[in-house]
């Protein structure tokens, strides 16, 4: 075992290890960004990495802190406008990942986004979508990495902005898609994935070091546990300095953002 | 037929009160020193169109400019929420702000229909999600020859698209370059458009065959304004001021202190100030 | 996956009698390196589809490759008619040609579709036009928010794109520059492509950003074939052969000539053939 | 007067001079072409020549052989993918003038260029329609260039490839469209203009040494001419001395094509 890590780590280190070398991965800001690069720093370095921001086969150098930061475009392939990255290439279905963060989830993998509280009349108005609800749908698969807890991981999202398993079982396929949807949510605690019957988020594997009780505390639906539970490898030596050394360029090149300094 | 004014007389002759405008920019190039003019010169009522709402946005909406929101996407990215839009949704202030909301998908092909004269966009989307519940804009279609129903939104066509860009040519032609986004697509679907520019040059001539030029007949009213997409940034001109992003989640939290900033930085300044940040942030 | 292999070899591979098969290119960057393969290899019963069928369709179709055609505009662009065209079509010789004719909107909107996946494109065309009429597979879709009536045509989807483009790079990267033509579209919306290039090149780094490229992972096989679009051009690497063109009406004009003539420039030959003529032809 | 002139040299230079220096002009390939770009050469300088194989704003030195000629895109500002030409330029609405030929024409500027005798039993299977059937829709306004004859200009076309005045009077409007079809129809021996009730072709001004007999027998249906019957003023030194420039240009350059000489 290499030496000490953060949960943060652990989370972003097992959610990259989901992705494989020939993937065409649609990423989303913040923690999906996080580990699809570090998937394409370590076993992955082939990995096709799109943002919606137009950007195709991107190769940052740092982490970006927008969807469309010049370094996204300055390292892809090419870049593409937007209506034209979600017809030809999103709804093209020529992702085969969408790796998503989320502000809550839901025990059938929905996503909620919009808001807290009546649409009308929101307690908290969150963000919106963006390009969740066709990602969720068009991706031939999809993974989710958000840190877990009680209020983010709820037994029924309020507002569905973007279809996971829907009611469960069957669901999916009545709405007509023909995608697999979320196949595997990683957190800080464990890596969940669909029964394959009901399609109920279920523990799969727990990272080292965190019991069953406090994954049930932070999730807010009675948590079950697959009989073939897991427990998740620590994070490696490589993959640890890769990320860190990813961070700490990231830190440099967005501390040295010129309303500070220059 | 573009023809190059300054700020100022772009807004004053092309923006009205109540207009639908879009002022267009995925990160990249967006026109912070257009909608600052907009503010100084006191626009409300207006219909305000982007799929990636943020500072901007949130800052004509503490001003009270517009009455109702079109988007996809509204916050602060990598920091968090737009306090302002917040506010105004939530709360009803400074006004009340309706909202129609979209996915980027809906967006994205709506922009596409307008700049193509169609009167709506097809796209397979929505599908199991609530939006198309609480949206009465978002309808359906039939494939005639597959039987598929597809999700339907009307095409986005402004009264006024606003974008910066990153030149104009003597006579008016403008190039954009890097992350395009819409604003091509928001330009063409627009009644009337206003594009500020980092620099006017003499020509284009010699940029790749296949890059993205509006020819200067697409185009309204053209003004240079170097530094005008700060804090967003222009690829080939200056970075991205990340710490203004960082900042503004302070500066706007609470309405007192946004609008004392405001007066500060917004309704007390001229498109000129822009041009500091343009030389700031510069490449090399 | 993108794969270098050698014409045949990407001709014998992804090429079945029956399939549809869109060999694309609007004047430019016409694949006829590939199409004669398709002659050599004996393929039949093809439908193939092109917005504008020329002289290598015209070959093809003379050689009795296809059963079925769509299209919107057949000629010999600046000389006249194709005669096997009309041949197959007027006289069923040497076996009858099924036709599926569009306008150059519908097919142009169709690829899009094909490339954006969606079943069907709609459009404002074909008013008033006698097309409508004795082509089926132009229907009608009603929009729902303005009750305005469009046209609608099934999305292209064929079996195997067939393209020529300027470059490929070490992984299968494909760039194609100049006039693009749809030539990425119907990639993109094809089961499979072959895709013949001028020459294979380390990367390209150094394009320009919004350059058309089509990712390796987008693609099939990649034969390279020096003036492989001989006797069209291809931009920065040899003009066209008007002379070809031009030579051409008479070639065609009777079945015994153009047979003696595809047996001695097509049959009798190979891929390489066309390398002279990207030496020939070349720039400056 | 200048010096002699031929039928096509006055036919190309009436059919130029209709145009303005701020049209945007979708150009057809032939006699439109050499018109268009005449204008361009002479009285209209800043015009916008936009070509259906993606080219915008295209400054030829030599005319095109083919839709696509490299010099198309080589002297352009910009050049787009086809289908966003149909989709953004041409259905945009953004077109002034829409510059066609033809190989049929009736006397309500109705165009077919698809077959003679029954579609599905062609007699002459003609070329198609290319993009003729929505240029005549959407461009503001449609002119048509092309040399006069009993067996091309017909009273009836039998297969209407494109719509002019449909069959004649507010026919167009019925079908809903909103823009102005043909105004104007430039031959080698005079110029054809919609009457403005019936909307059938009249003959509004006669080439120079033109007889109205030859017109009436070089037309497929009983020709009239307006009231107001002009003569088409002669080719202009200018006007000559550059359309001949221009076309020895384009003979010097396409004669070097290279499977002749290099």
């Amino acid at each position: 075992m290499a030496e000490s890590y953060t949960a943060t780590e652990m989370m972003t280190v097992a959610a990259a290890r989901a992705l494989r070398n020939e993937d065409v991965c649609f990423v989303g800001i913040g923690a999906p960004s996080a580990a699809c690069n570090l998937a394409r720093l370590t076993h992955a370095p082939d990995i096709t990495l799109i943002y919606e921001s137009g950007t195709i086969g991107t190769k940052p150098d740092v982490l970006p802190l927008s969807i469309g930061d010049g370094e996204l475009c300055a390292t892809a392939l090419t870049t593409v406008s937007v209506p034209e990255m979600f017809r030809y290439w999103l709804q093209g279905g020529r992702i085969t990942i969408g790796f998503l963060g989320a502000a809550q989830l839901d025990k059938f993998a929905n996503i909620n986004t919009t808001v807290i509280g009546p649409y009308d009349k929101p307690k908290v108005r969150l963000p919106g979508g963006g390009g969740a609800p066709e990602i969720a749908t068009s991706c031939q698969e999809i993974f989710i990495v958000m840190p877990q807890g009680k209020r983010s991981f709820v037994e029924r999202v309020q507002f569905r902005t973007s279809l996971g398993h829907g009611d469960g079982r069957d669901d999916r396929a009545r709405h007509g898609v023909a995608t697999k949807g979320p196949s595997r949510v990683v957190t800080d605690l464990c890596i969940m994935q669909p029964d394959p019957e009901t399609k109920e988020l279920t523990v799969t594997s727990i990272h080292p070091g965190v019991s069953r009780e406090k994954i049930a505390e932070n999730t807010g639906w009675a948590v079950k546990f697959a009989a073939g539970l897991e427990e998740t490898l620590t994070p490696g030596e490589t993959e640890l300095r890769v990320l860190r050394e990813l961070q700490a360029r990231t830190k440099r090149a967005h501390g040295r953002a010129h309303g500070e300094s220059t | 037929m573009a023809s190059f004014v300054s700020l100022q007389e772009a807004v004053a002759r092309n923006v009205r009160d109540g207009d639908i405008v879009a002022l267009e920019g995925f990160t990249h190039l967006i026109p912070y020193a257009a909608g600052h003019e907009l503010i100084r010169q006191g626009r409300h009522g207006l219909t305000l169109i982007r799929m990636t709402p943020d500072i901007i946005y949130d800052q004509l909406i503490g001003m009270g400019a517009a009455e109702k929101l079109v988007f996809s996407w509204g916050g602060n990215p990598g920091v968090g929420s737009l306090h302002r839009m917040r506010d105004a949704i939530e709360n009803g202030w400074p006004r009340p702000l309706a909202v129609e909301e979209h996915s980027h998908a809906a967006m994205a092909n709506a922009y596409e229909a307008g700049a193509a004269n169609l009167p709506f966009a097809a796209f397979r989307g929505y599908v199991g999600a609530d939006l198309a519940k609480v949206n009465p804009r978002i309808k359906s279609v039939t494939c005639p020859f597959t039987g598929e129903v597809l999700a339907a939104v009307p095409a986005i066509r402004p009264d006024v698209a606003i974008i910066h860009a990153q030149k104009a040519d003597r006579a008016g032609n403008i190039l954009i370059e890097g992350i395009v986004g819409v604003q091509k697509q928001a330009v063409l679907a627009a009644r009337r458009s206003i594009v500020t520019v980092e620099e006017r040059v003499e020509s284009l001539a010699g940029t790749h065959p296949n890059a993205c030029i509006l020819p200067h007949w697409t185009v309204g009213a053209i003004a240079v304004v170097p530094g005008g997409a700060h804090p967003s940034y222009a690829q080939g001109y200056y970075m991205r001021d990340n710490a203004y992003y960082l900042a503004w989640d302070a500066i706007a939290r609470e309405r007192e202190g946004f609008l004392a900033w405001m007066k500060e930085n917004v309704l007390g300044k001229g498109p000129e100030a822009f041009r500091a940040h343009a030389r700031e942030g510069a490449y090399g």
